[in-house]
């Protein structure tokens, strides 16, 4: 599974990125646009199929870690006047912290217990937000200054409001997590959290400390979140509560669950699919929400695994 | 010489059982110790305290001179103990090659082994005679070949003290005899500590025998010493023929 | 309709969710391809594409049908008498869910897919201030028809305008004399703990100190409680007015509640509209409302005074006198909120004619034609009454009606003057660039 | 007003809140402990409730009690019949694996909310209590419907109670819960328990619901709060148990009430909120279970 073909697997990566670089020249300008949006919600579905995924534990709450991102990113430029780099560093500061604090508490708990405790804390920082209204600019959120969304390189400055930057910025950072990803889960930690996924027992009596190998992929997976949101905030310019809503904790899972599990481009799929099941049906109907619902039930029932999922175990074993 | 392990007074109650009940056992290194005992005795709940699955109520354990009470059980594993299931509980999902490179990744990340993990994991199933199933997830194995993956398993992790919980378990006779083997092999560099329900399995083997029954040791010595006790014979080997 | 593309086969949905409200000249120029083949405005007998972003699901489902509805008949009155410079209007609806990131990508693809001319019609604040930088980024005009503060405040950009209805901040501030004059002297607010909320938080207790009045207690109630009870001891006992302006579908517990809570033996009420926007003010429970006061931006109920513009505009609507679907008298419309509608169009009627407006690349100039306004005359195009347009924050400012509850009716007493509700602009957006 | 009937009140309010959340989150404990399967499409049975409630009473005329108890019958057992075609349809093709029944119940959330988006609206509407008598104390009034819902609560909770420890019915859902294989093997029809499981949940949230909408109005989005408080009490009662479902629906129905007297209501709700999860962090197993494995 994991020393087969690696060759094969870092070529399709790369081709997957070479391909959405290409669609850049080729894209009608909605399409560009709606991708742009997807890589990056897709690299907040990566992030939550690295804890989900590969580790086997379903969180309600990754809202939390994405709009921790958000908002570390959004209102560091808002209030504090910071450039693009730092917000964007400050955002994913702020998920790292979050997500290691909300690890080592909710991981005392496990299965159903986890679910609803990650559910519960994100729910208090949904409430936080509303809270510190004054701040935060509560239910209604903020508006990221365009004059403040420009990325200084040297001495070009390219504002993130052109769709070719915005879509190249949104490519660079997805590819870097796919990248990521990628490693991580061919690499000795990535044996270890699947393992931990088998059988949480066996592998501590292997040698594993399995609440820090846990801990460190909420982090990863919480920095991972918190990278798609502080992108969100200074690509598209807009910060609010409804992000850290649980609305948005269930998308990542639905996301992966329909792209495939623990599997690396999954995320993607699942985001890309779900996007354009919603765009497409919304064209034909008002009633696209029960379109959406049949599709899933649909998919769950014959395509359990999700459709990269399926399509390993039964095509392609060697997919990452 | 010291022993490898003893423990002192080691008790454990699930509710208003007392499983494990003042033991005090002493395990010399390069020994193959057998446990046996009836049913219930006790033998599983002991091996477990000592690999720090469960929690003593009472009692201490000292492993190579150093207190390891309160220690987690994966401190104790990378400290050298290592420990079989007694039910099968590879990752059914992974490969052979998987499961067996897990334990290994861990003695390299310890510095308790050099070189990389394709190595020692091949050299795992080698030894275990798995190396030509590498790349089968261990569902897909037989049973006897996953028995033999969870003792690839437990030498991967380099132990100086295996402990071995009913191996035989379900095994053909002509697999017991290869295990019986590769248990003397292991030996050789490390202590084998052995709960086994097989007689013969045992006798062959063992240096030593300790009886358990009813939580208690009831007994301790050599294979001969141990058919000649009277009392073993009255609680265990009477009952079996 | 043809597919020149063929790439994502999306003009057929194109097809089904564009609503030609008027049957207008069909043909090779309706043809709208998206993709590669640029789309370039045909001549003049083109229609004026105008994107609709509706919140026909989530919370503010309520509204979108309303506004839908006005929408439908004001396109349909503008085509009838020949349309915007002598070309058809179209309507295409996208559902935006009442949510803000959803409601960017909706803006987004109003611009890049569907080529619409403008963006108009949103109402709840967090998808217009969510939608916002997309419209600005897409250099996309967009007119909204919130009554939030949000344009007014500056904190937008140059291509938001709300020249349709009056904002949030300046309504507050127009009541409060009625309110110290004729309600009482210490006033308890009630408001839900969010952004709609703070308004009425932040501007109502200057402008009623301003009137010799004060505010003893604010009562703030999450927006998630669907029940109220619990909250009401904290209304001091000498409180003289309550003032309430709950919103969502849980105000009809919170008025209940408050009847059951005080019986017969109550402080004076005032409370706004949005409160019971959609709602029989005759529904079971709401007895306890008779004899209090509300904002109507627009009267629900037809007025003996009503003006023949008033009147044409509610029977071109399809609303009765009591300001339901005719029809259908359970089918209360949001009659204080959607003439807002109605207006924004003639609004954008008049400012592409004014800037001459041909296509897209004309938006510049439309948004400096829509500044340039100042002033809407009371008539057919704006029945709710006469207004003025600060062109430097976006905002119109109209008048006011005060309604109070008899037998089972709004009656209005009131109405306020223009003046009332002008403040200090805080900023200027003519500044920026466009 | 003084502290003392201002804590009464929110008392009073807090079981009211409780009374409500017992049933809804009993149903879903049900489903859950039997079944294993988390139904997140829990709170849509129970707008389903409020939805037909308003649409049955609607259409008999005639005394409001009379439309309210043809409402109380009817609405649970139609949405008991669609919990029981939903789970043949799709739950047991799932072979009740608890990941895709997730996906599946959050996609049955979708469809319930759409269709009742089309057929009822999405305006709020009322329907007319059964009675309306105001309770007046000395220092407020109080509905005398919302005491009978506390009371009606009780009396529903206590015969689900007897049913599911006294007679056969409950033992077979045991038997079920406890080992689903075993029940299989001694000739239990594990495959009808779950079904009657199922349509049973819905049905708690169904009579919630109907309980609850004359004084809180049926709504099509209704269903999601009702969702996520059942969730937390089942987990803080501990799984599968009855009396601590209970204990937890009035321990997070009185916090709620309570905690809002002393604090800022947002707050407050941060406060329950965190309260909660750090009891559910230090006891993952709930106040009332026993460790689980």
């Amino acid at each position: 599974m994991k020393e087969a073909s690696p060759a094969k697997a870092y070529a399709l990566h790369l081709g997957v990125i070479a391909l959405l670089f290409a669609l850049s020249f080729v894209l009608p300008e909605y399409h560009h646009g709606l991708l742009a949006r997807i890589m990056v919600l897709a690299v907040f579905a990566m992030g939550y199929n690295m804890l989900f995924g590969y580790v086997g534990l379903l969180s309600l709450g990754h809202a939390m870690f994405f709009s921790a991102g958000l908002y570390g990113a959004g209102l560091a430029v808002i209030h504090l006047g910071w450039s693009v780099p730092a917000a964007f560093a400050a955002g994913l500061a702020c998920g790292a912290l979050l997500a290691l604090v909300i690890g080592v508490l909710a991981l005392r708990t496990s299965g159903v217990a986890f679910m609803i405790v990650t559910m519960m804390f994100a729910q208090v920082f949904y409430l936080i937000i509303l809270y510190f209204a004054a701040w935060t600019g509560g239910d209604q959120g903020l508006v990221v200054p365009q004059s403040a969304r420009v990325l200084v390189l040297g001495d070009t400055s390219l504002g993130l409001t052109n769709p070719t930057v915005r879509y190249m910025s949104a490519l660079v950072l997805f590819s870097i997590v796919l990248l990521v990803a990628l490693v991580i889960v061919r690499s000795r930690y990535g044996r270890v959290l699947v393992a931990i996924r088998e059988n949480e027992e066996r592998t501590k009596m292997l040698g594993y400390d399995t609440f820090s190998n846990k801990l460190a992929a909420v982090v990863v997976s919480g920095t991972i979140c918190a990278a798609s949101g502080a992108a969100y905030a200074l690509l598209f310019g807009y910060v609010g509560s409804t992000f850290a809503s649980v609305q948005y904790s269930i998308l990542p899972l639905l996301w992966v669950l329909l792209g495939g599990a623990a599997t690396t481009l999954g995320p993607l799929i699942g985001t890309l699919f779900m996007y354009y099941v919603v765009d497409i049906t919304s064209g034909y109907t008002s009633a696209y929400l029960l379109i959406v619902g049949i599709a899933l039930i649909l998919l769950v029932l014959f395509f359990p695994r999700g459709i990269l999922g399926t399509i390993r175990q039964r095509w392609l074993g060697w997919l990452p | 010489m010291m022993p490898l392990l003893t423990t002192k007074g080691l008790s454990r109650n699930f509710g208003g059982l007392r499983a494990v009940d003042g033991v005090d056992f002493a395990l010399m290194p390069g020994e193959i110790r057998a446990v046996i005992g009836p049913n219930g005795a006790g033998k599983t709940t002991f091996v477990s305290l000592v690999s720090g699955r469960i929690q003593p109520s009472s009692g201490m354990i000292v492993f190579d001179g150093g207190d390891i009470t309160n220690l987690p059980a994966y401190a104790r594993v990378r400290l050298g103990i290592a420990y079989t299931f007694q039910i099968t509980s590879v990752f059914a999902n992974l490969t052979a090659y998987d499961n067996v490179a897990l334990p290994v990744q861990r003695t390299l990340t310890d510095g308790r082994s050099k070189g990389a993990v394709y190595a020692g994991a091949m050299a795992a199933l080698e030894r275990t005679g798995l190396a030509d199933r590498a790349h089968m997830p261990a569902g897909q194995l037989s049973y006897g070949h996953q028995r033999l993956l969870e003792v690839a398993m437990g030498l991967a992790l380099k132990p100086r003290l295996l402990i071995l919980d009913e191996p035989t378990q379900g095994l053909a006779d002509s697999e017991i005899d290869n295990f019986i083997g590769l248990v003397r092999e292991i030996a050789k560099g490390a202590t084998v500590l052995l709960i086994e329900h097989n007689m013969p399995v045992v006798m062959q083997l063992a240096d030593r025998i300790t009886v358990f029954n009813a939580g208690r040791i009831l007994a301790e010595g050599t294979p001969e010493h141990i058919r000649a006790n009277a009392e073993v014979q009255d609680a265990y080997l009477g009952t079996t023929p | 309709m043809t597919d020149k593309n063929g790439f994502f086969d999306l003009s057929k949905t194109g097809l089904t969710r564009r609503t030609a409200l008027k049957g207008l000249a069909a043909g090779a120029g309706l043809a709208v391809a998206p993709g590669f083949v640029r789309y370039s405005q045909a001549q003049s007998s083109a229609p004026i594409k105008i994107g609709f972003q509706s919140h026909r699901t989530g919370i503010g489902a309520a509204y979108g049908r309303w506004y839908e509805r006005t929408t439908a008949a004001a396109v349909k009155a503008i085509n009838e008498a020949g349309g915007i410079n002598g070309r058809p209007v179209e309507v295409i609806i996208e559902d935006d869910g009442t949510d803000p990131g959803r409601g960017a990508e909706v803006v987004g693809k109003f611009a890049t897919q569907h080529k619409t001319d403008i963006v108009y019609g949103t109402l709840f604040s967090h998808v217009v201030i969510g939608s916002a930088p997309a419209a600005g980024e897409a250099k996309m005009p967009y007119f909204v028809v919130s009554e939030g503060h949000h344009v007014a405040s500056t904190k937008l950009n140059r291509y938001v305008f709300q020249p349709g209805i009056t904002d949030v901040k300046s309504q507050i501030q127009a009541m409060a004399p009625w309110i110290a004059a004729n309600a009482g002297k210490k006033v308890t607010q009630i408001f839900p703990d969010f952004a709609f909320g703070y308004d009425h938080r932040d501007y109502l207790p200057p402008a009623l100190k301003a009137q010799g009045a004060e505010v003893i207690a604010q009562i703030a109630i999450p927006p998630t409680e669907s029940s109220f009870t619990k909250y009401f001891p904290q209304i001091p006992a000498e409180t003289e007015v309550i003032y309430h302006v709950m919103v969502g579908p849980a105000v009809l517990t919170f008025v209940k509640e408050l009847g059951e809570f005080y019986g017969s033996n109550r402080p004076q009420l005032f409370g706004f509209i949005d409160s019971l926007e959609a709602t029989d003010i005759n529904s079971p429970g709401l007895e306890f409302l008779d004899g209090s006061h509300f904002w109507e931006g627009s009267p629900r109920y037809a007025q003996p005074d009503d003006s023949a513009a008033q009147k044409a505009y509610r029977a071109a609507v399809g609303i009765d006198d009591n300001g339901a679907a005719v029809g259908d008298p359970k089918d209360v419309s949001t009659a204080a909120h959607m003439f807002g509608c109605w207006e924004t169009l003639y609004v954008v009627k008049k400012a592409m004619e004014d800037a001459g407006y041909k296509g897209p690349e004309d938006r510049a100039k439309l948004v400096e034609a829509t500044e340039a306004l100042t002033e809407f005359a009371e008539g057919p195009e704006h029945p709710q009454g006469p207004k003025t347009f600060n062109g430097k924050i976006h905002q119109c400012f109209g008048i006011q009606n005060i309604s109070k509850v008899e037998g089972g009716r709004l009656n209005v007493v009131h109405k306020t003057k223009i003046e009332d509700g002008l403040y200090e602009p805080e900023g200027d957006y003519t500044t920026q660039p466009l | 007003m003084h502290f003392g009937p201002h804590l009464l009140l929110a008392a009073l309010e807090g079981l009211v809140t409780s009374a409500v959340l017992a049933l809804t989150a009993l149903g879903l404990s049900l489903v859950f402990g039997v079944m294993r399967v988390v139904n997140v499409a829990h709170g849509e049975f129970f707008m389903l409730g409020a939805v037909l409630a308003w649409a049955i009473s609607t259409a008999i005329s005639g005394h409001p009690a009379l439309s309210f108890l043809a409402a109380l019958v009817l609405a649970p057992l139609i949405v008991g019949l669609i919990a029981l075609v939903s789970e043949r349809l799709v739950l047991r093709r799932l072979n009740y694996n608890p990941e895709a029944t997730i996906v599946a119940t959050i996609g049955m959330l979708y469809i319930i909310q759409q269709l009742a988006l089309t057929f009822y609206g999405p305006e709020a509407r009322p329907v007319e209590p059964p009675f309306s008598y105001r309770i007046l104390l000395p220092w407020f009034g109080y509905s005398g419907y919302k005491l009978s819902i506390i009371a009606a609560s009780a009396l529903l909770l206590v015969a689900t109670w007897f049913v599911l420890t006294r007679t056969k019915i409950g033992l077979v859902m045991r038997a079920t819960q406890y080992d689903s294989e075993t029940a299989q093997a001694f000739g239990i029809p594990v495959d009808r328990v779950y079904a009657g499981v199922f349509a049973l949940g819905a049905m708690l949230a169904a009579v919630a619901a109907v309980l609850i909408v004359p004084i809180s109005q049926a709504h099509y989005l209704m269903g999601q709060d009702p969702l996520l408080l059942s969730f937390i009490v089942v987990i803080i009662g501990g799984l599968g148990s009855l009396r601590g479902t209970v204990v937890a629906a009035v321990l997070i129905g009185l916090s709620d009430g309570i905690i809002s007297v002393f604090f800022s209501p947002t707050l407050a709700k941060i406060i329950a909120t965190l309260l909660v999860a750090m009891v559910l962090v230090f006891r993952p197993q709930g106040l009332f279970g026993t460790a689980s494995r």
